[in-house]
């Protein structure tokens, strides 16, 4: 299963998403620089985390007029597996690949550190491998994660079970105090109506590693590894 | 428009005295053009030319086994570290700008200090920052700690170089002068390491990154000078960092450097193109001919004297090889990158600066860069100290409730977690990062090897302000046994010298002291300075800062895959807890003493360098052989928390602990909360410890049973005097990590 | 009840790199005949009744104290005619109000 | 040589903490008076002779795609009078022309 890692000018997680396919994963993996506009070869893109052109403006507002984007929304029409992570997410946002918008974080600030998921849906390509209401612990670090989307949008994801990871509690609760950033329904991580498309947040390329002490995000990448 | 013509109070303006303008009529052989003038003045300002601390620094070691390049010889000196690589980094400050714009001042100094070290041919892979505010009971305080964090957050995390250590303190000796100091280091190979030093006549020169504008004009000049009411006016001083081309610079920069078409380079930092230029030229020993209206530009009808002193942000100057223009501008157009060729290099020794066909300046690189002046200057031992010496112990009254004691000083800012700072800096990016911000180092794995770095940043300013000298050595003592507390060994230092005016004798005094004790300490724990920074003139209204040496130091741990790091904070219930070390009566400049008495008086505790040798050995020994499961060093606050900290600055709930102190022959408060150095809090479990025993014995290093880890609580007794603190686990952890954001939130 | 907006913008001379950005953008979007762009700050204030008279004051007060660094931002601000009592409770109104001064445009 | 100016702000119903913590800020150095606060962006565009008759729609075109964010934002533009030849080659000029438009407060 080959791997695409898209490189957006500012991305700066794509060298830590290469080093886990490759080298974690043992998978093969190609960066793809964002004036591509062919996309062949790949079964699975991923849209790392990073702050695309300095993330001024919005977030993402910018790297979604990328060339490569086009290519990006094709192959997701097609059924291939996308997914973004943080800034990657963002993108895909604006890009409308995925509905709702990022604000601030609701404490202003850049938050790095650890936070637990409630994974919601284990049904799509990325999470086959958890079971439903699984706790996993990831890293986060963003300063606009706060995810809004309008309250119809909201029963809609909720009701077609796009809402795929929610931020908790170590043992499980979504309580308030376990959101890092004001997110409605402590929303995590969404998917589109068809499930190859995810955005997540947190950072799953960041736990991987027994070294690094903790191999929770895993869990996403040997499930993508499944679907093939 | 018309240049002015050179007087006397041009030249006095322009921050030269009337010696150094003969020296600039000698250099030239005539009167400098007013252009020329510009550049004398930002080449041989304090900043740029060191003239004040230069004869001081040649006290420092700065060679070694693992040294490649020496301090001085490049930006930063390249330390060996096996398998090919070489580790490079250098400290930098930013205080002055972040004083006036914190935010901006902050960010600024972060991308410099990045653009020092990736113009070697190094990729960043860590940052650490060391900041001094006044207290957070000032609303303008906490308007600069909120300024400062969040600009270094802005430009670290946006480059994706993860910030995996600090340090912060608060005293009303840093009101109106903050002192912002920020350590980048980064890894390269043996082979690719690029020169700052230009050569071969005809070469292009090149101008990358962003377009010049009339900000930052004069900024080395500003950081030479103290904060005064005005300053807050000094407009153009303060720049507005781009990260974002900042990343797209280092990542061009690191791909034409593995073409082996990149001759030298350097960054355009304090005195912009001026400085570059007449350093790559002095530096290779040749001249460089530039052309000013080739300069890309934000503004219109700048002049050249302005194009030469703008300090913009961003900017790399490069001589690459004739020839290889092409292949240089296309990598640099994948970026999106500015590229201009503006001069190129002659073999005349010369700095040759064109505008239009007209020469504007024309000055020999040397006297820019070689023959600035140098000052020895007077010198005078502070007066003050005298009546900080004598401190007599009799007339401080001992505490009756010291477990109210343990609370209070938990909660101050300075000894409190640092979480609220470094949360918001992105230190996981790069995923190297093995030991995360909160313990004694950060720990940065290098992927492809089985090597780590430790990472650490440390200077305690009051002890500098009560003794110098000492100050100095248990400055560099401290950071070398936080990396041995790491299981790494001691590499090199880097360091920051925060001062005040050094026309001052008591200050340059301070200076020279403080220097001294440093070099001493770096030959005795064989840690050459591979570089640093000085920055004078740190005083605000209210008088100078406390002289404040901030020392970074990096570690290598050789065998990552054998041994994890070793982090600070208790792990297992039922490890005995030990201390290495002895515990004298050290009270003098400790947090204690200022925070629960109000004074800042006595000696700083005194450091013996072969004691301390010897404790870092077993150390070191110890957690080789494989029988520690944490370490943690004993520093400001003392013995009592440092033991409190062990069991609440580790992830998850904390662990508690039982201990029971002897009857000591020194007073009850100088045993909690004396600050003598040369002490290590260790766990291990019971069976290994006549083997820690063994090793301890063996370097002649005191040895005692503190107590037990275990349950959830941090209990501490001494049943001679009756002291008994018990305080929930829980309560005291939500004491201490919260204590930054109460005092924000006043 | 009375309003004021702050506009808060990098001096000139000053790079705003946010603006080059956003040039680049909307460059690579096709519109070429864009010059130059910058990016500043738009802060709408709703303010308690009483010190009408010396309004313009103390908004600049706070704009030189809180609102802008003037270091290396100008501001300028502008006070906006009173609303009708009904509106001042209603914050959306309120915002419609402003809106339609400058007939709004939404998609 | 045209000049346009776009505000973008927050959707209505939407929290701004940015706001709030302004209003807090503001609050701690004892101006009391200020009710609610929004912040939101002030973009200044000056755009290349030529298409002045559909001027506006370009720019609420470059709104609609790039400027705002119709899921959480709200936008206007203003288009601003034009500026003599001369002024046009100096931006510095601009935008002290803009300036004086709204007889800015510098200190
Ligand atoms: N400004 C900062 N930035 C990042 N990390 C910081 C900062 N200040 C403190 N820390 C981290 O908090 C922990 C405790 O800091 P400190 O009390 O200075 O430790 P020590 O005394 O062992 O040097 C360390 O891991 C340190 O790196
Ligand atoms: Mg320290």
């Amino acid at each position: 299963m080959k791997f695409g890692v898209i490189v957006f000018p500012g991305s700066n997680c794509d060298h830590d998403c290469y080093h886990v396919i490759r080298h974690v994963m043992g998978m093969p993996v190609e960066f793809v620089w964002h004036k591509e506009t062919h996309l062949s070869g790949f079964d699975c893109l991923i849209l790392p985390g990073g702050f695309s052109y300095g993330d001024y403006l919005r977030t993402g507002a910018i790297a979604r007029f990328s060339p490569v984007m086009r290519a990006v929304e094709d192959f997701a029409e097609a059924g291939g597996p996308v997914l973004g992570i943080c800034n990657g997410f963002q993108i895909l946002l604006e890009a409308g690949l995925l509905p709702g918008a990022m604000l601030r974080n609701r404490s202003l600030s850049f938050i790095c550190q650890d936070v637990y998921l409630c994974l919601e849906n284990p049904h799509i390509p990325f999470t086959l491998l958890g079971h439903s209401s699984q706790v996993l612990r990831m890293p986060i670090a963003h300063g606009e994660g706060n995810y809004y989307a309008d309250p119809q949008t909201l029963a809609e994801l909720e009701a077609n079970g796009q809402v795929v990871f929610r931020y908790c509690t170590a043992e499980g609760e979504k309580t308030d105090g376990a959101n890092p950033n004001g997110s409605l329904h402590h929303i995590a991580g969404i998917c589109n109506r068809e499930g190859n498309v995810l955005g997540i947040m947190p950072h799953p390329e960041r736990c991987c590693e027994g070294i690094l002490g903790n191999e929770d995000g895993k869990l996403i990448f040997e499930s993508i590894l499944l679907t093939r | 428009m018309q240049e002015p013509p050179i007087t006397p109070e041009l030249v006095a303006r322009h921050g030269l005295t009337e010696e150094e303008y003969d020296r600039i009529l000698k250099a030239l052989g005539r009167e400098p053009t007013f252009t020329e003038l510009g550049i004398f003045s930002a080449s041989w300002n304090e900043h740029c030319s060191y003239k004040s601390s230069k004869p001081v620094l040649k006290l420092f070691p700065t060679s070694g086994e693992d040294i490649l390049i020496e301090a001085g010889e490049e930006n930063a000196g390249v330390v060996d570290i096996g398998d090919g690589l070489v580790v490079c980094f250098k400290v930098e400050s930013h205080n002055h700008p972040s004083a006036v714009e914190p935010f901006q001042g902050a960010a600024t100094g972060v991308g410099g200090i990045l653009r020092d070290i990736f113009t070697m041919g190094a990729r960043p892979i860590a940052l650490l920052d060391s900041l001094r505010f006044g207290p957070l009971t000032e609303p303008r305080n906490r308007y600069l700690l909120h300024g400062v964090v969040s600009g270094i957050s802005f430009y670290g995390n946006c480059m994706g170089v993860p910030t995996v250590g600090g340090e912060v303190y608060f005293d009303e000796a840093y009101q109106g002068n903050p002192l912002v100091n920020v350590l980048c280091v980064g890894i390269a190979r043996r082979k690719e390491i690029v020169r700052a030093r230009a050569s071969g006549t005809g070469n292009p020169v090149y101008y990358v990154g962003s377009a010049t504008g009339r900000d930052g004009l004069g900024g080395a000049s500003f950081a030479s000078r103290e904060l005064t009411e005005e300053s807050e006016r000094d407009r153009p001083a303060v720049q507005v960092g781009d990260p974002f081309t900042e990343k797209l610079l280092l990542e061009a920069c690191l791909e034409l450097f593995k073409t082996g078409h990149v001759v030298a380079i350097q960054d355009m930092g304090a005195a912009g193109l001026t400085c570059s230029t007449a350093e790559m030229a002095a530096r290779g020993g040749c001249g460089i001919e530039i052309d000013v209206e080739k300069v890309p530009r934000r503004e219109p009808g700048m002049i050249p004297y302005e194009v030469l002193l703008s300090e913009s942000q961003e900017r790399m100057l490069l001589v690459i090889q004739r020839g290889r223009e092409e292949a240089v501008e296309t990598i640099l157009r994948r970026w999106d990158l500015h590229a201009v060729a503006i001069g190129r290099v002659t073999d005349d020794g010369l700095v040759r600066v064109k505008d239009c066909g007209r020469v504007v300046a024309e000055i020999p690189a040397r006297a820019l860069v070689d023959e600035a002046p140098v000052y020895v200057r007077e010198e005078r031992e502070p007066p003050y100290l005298r009546e900080t010496r004598n401190l007599d112990l009799r007339c401080l009254e001992e505490p009756q409730d010291y477990q109210g004691i343990l609370i209070r000083l938990l909660s101050s800012p300075t000894l409190a977690s640092k979480q609220w700072v470094f949360r918001q800096y992105d230190h996981m990016v790069r995923t190297n990062t093995v030991v995360l911000p909160g313990s004694d180092a950060g720990v940065v794995r290098i992927k492809g090897t089985d090597k780590a770095l430790a990472l650490t940043i440390d200077g305690n300013g009051r002890y500098s302000y009560l003794d110098p000298y000492e100050g100095g050595k248990i400055a560099v003592a401290e950071a070398a046994r936080n990396l041995v507390c790491s299981g790494a060994r001691p590499l090199a230092i880097t360091n920051c010298l925060n001062f005040g005016n050094p026309e001052k004798p008591e200050i340059f005094w301070q200076f020279r002291r403080c220097v001294e004790g440093m070099a001493e300490a770096c030959r005795r724990f064989n840690t050459p300075v591979t570089g640093g920074n000085v920055s004078f003139y740190n005083e605000g209204p209210e008088g100078a800062v406390y002289p404040t040496p901030v020392v970074g130091m990096v570690g290598l741990i050789e065998e990552l895959g054998r041994m994890a790091p070793i982090t600070a904070w208790f792990k297992n219930e039922g490890d005995l807890i030990i201390l290495l070390g002895e515990t004298q009566e050290a009270l003098g400049g400790s947090e204690y003493l200022k925070e629960i008495h109000g004074r800042v008086a006595g000696l700083p505790p005194q450091l013996d360098l072969e004691r301390e040798a010897s404790l870092q050995q077993a150390c070191l020994e110890a957690i080789r052989a494989g029988i520690i499961h944490s370490a943690h060093d004993c520093s400001e606050g003392g013995l009592a928390i440092a033991l409190a900290e062990c069991c609440i600055c580790g992830p998850g709930h904390g662990r508690g602990a039982h201990i029971d102190l002897f009857a000591p022959e020194i007073r009850t408060d100088a045993l909690l909360f004396g600050e003598s150095p040369s002490r290590i809090v260790l766990s291990l479990e019971a069976q290994h410890l006549p083997q820690l025993k063994g090793i301890a014995e063996g370097r002649g290093i005191p040895l005692s049973l503190l107590g037990q880890v275990g349950g959830d609580h941090f209990s501490l007794e001494m049943s001679a005097s009756g002291l008994y603190i018990h305080l929930p686990i829980s309560e005291l952890k939500g004491i201490w990590s919260g204590a930054i954001e109460r005092c924000l939130r006043i | 009840m009375a309003r004021a907006k702050v506009y808060v913008t990098l001096k000139a001379g000053i790079l705003d790199p946010q603006g080059k950005a956003v040039k680049g953008g909307l460059e690579a979007l096709g519109f070429s005949e864009v010059e130059d762009v910058r990016v500043g700050k738009y802060i709408e204030l709703r303010v308690a009744d009483g010190s009408e008279e010396n309004l313009k004051a103390r908004i600049d007060e706070m704009c030189q104290r809180l609102l802008a660094n003037p270091v290396i931002e100008d501001f300028l601000s502008e006070i906006v005619q009173e609303a009708s009592s009904e509106e001042d409770s209603d914050p959306s109104k309120f915002r419609r109000k402003l809106d339609l001064d400058h007939k709004i445009n939404r998609k």
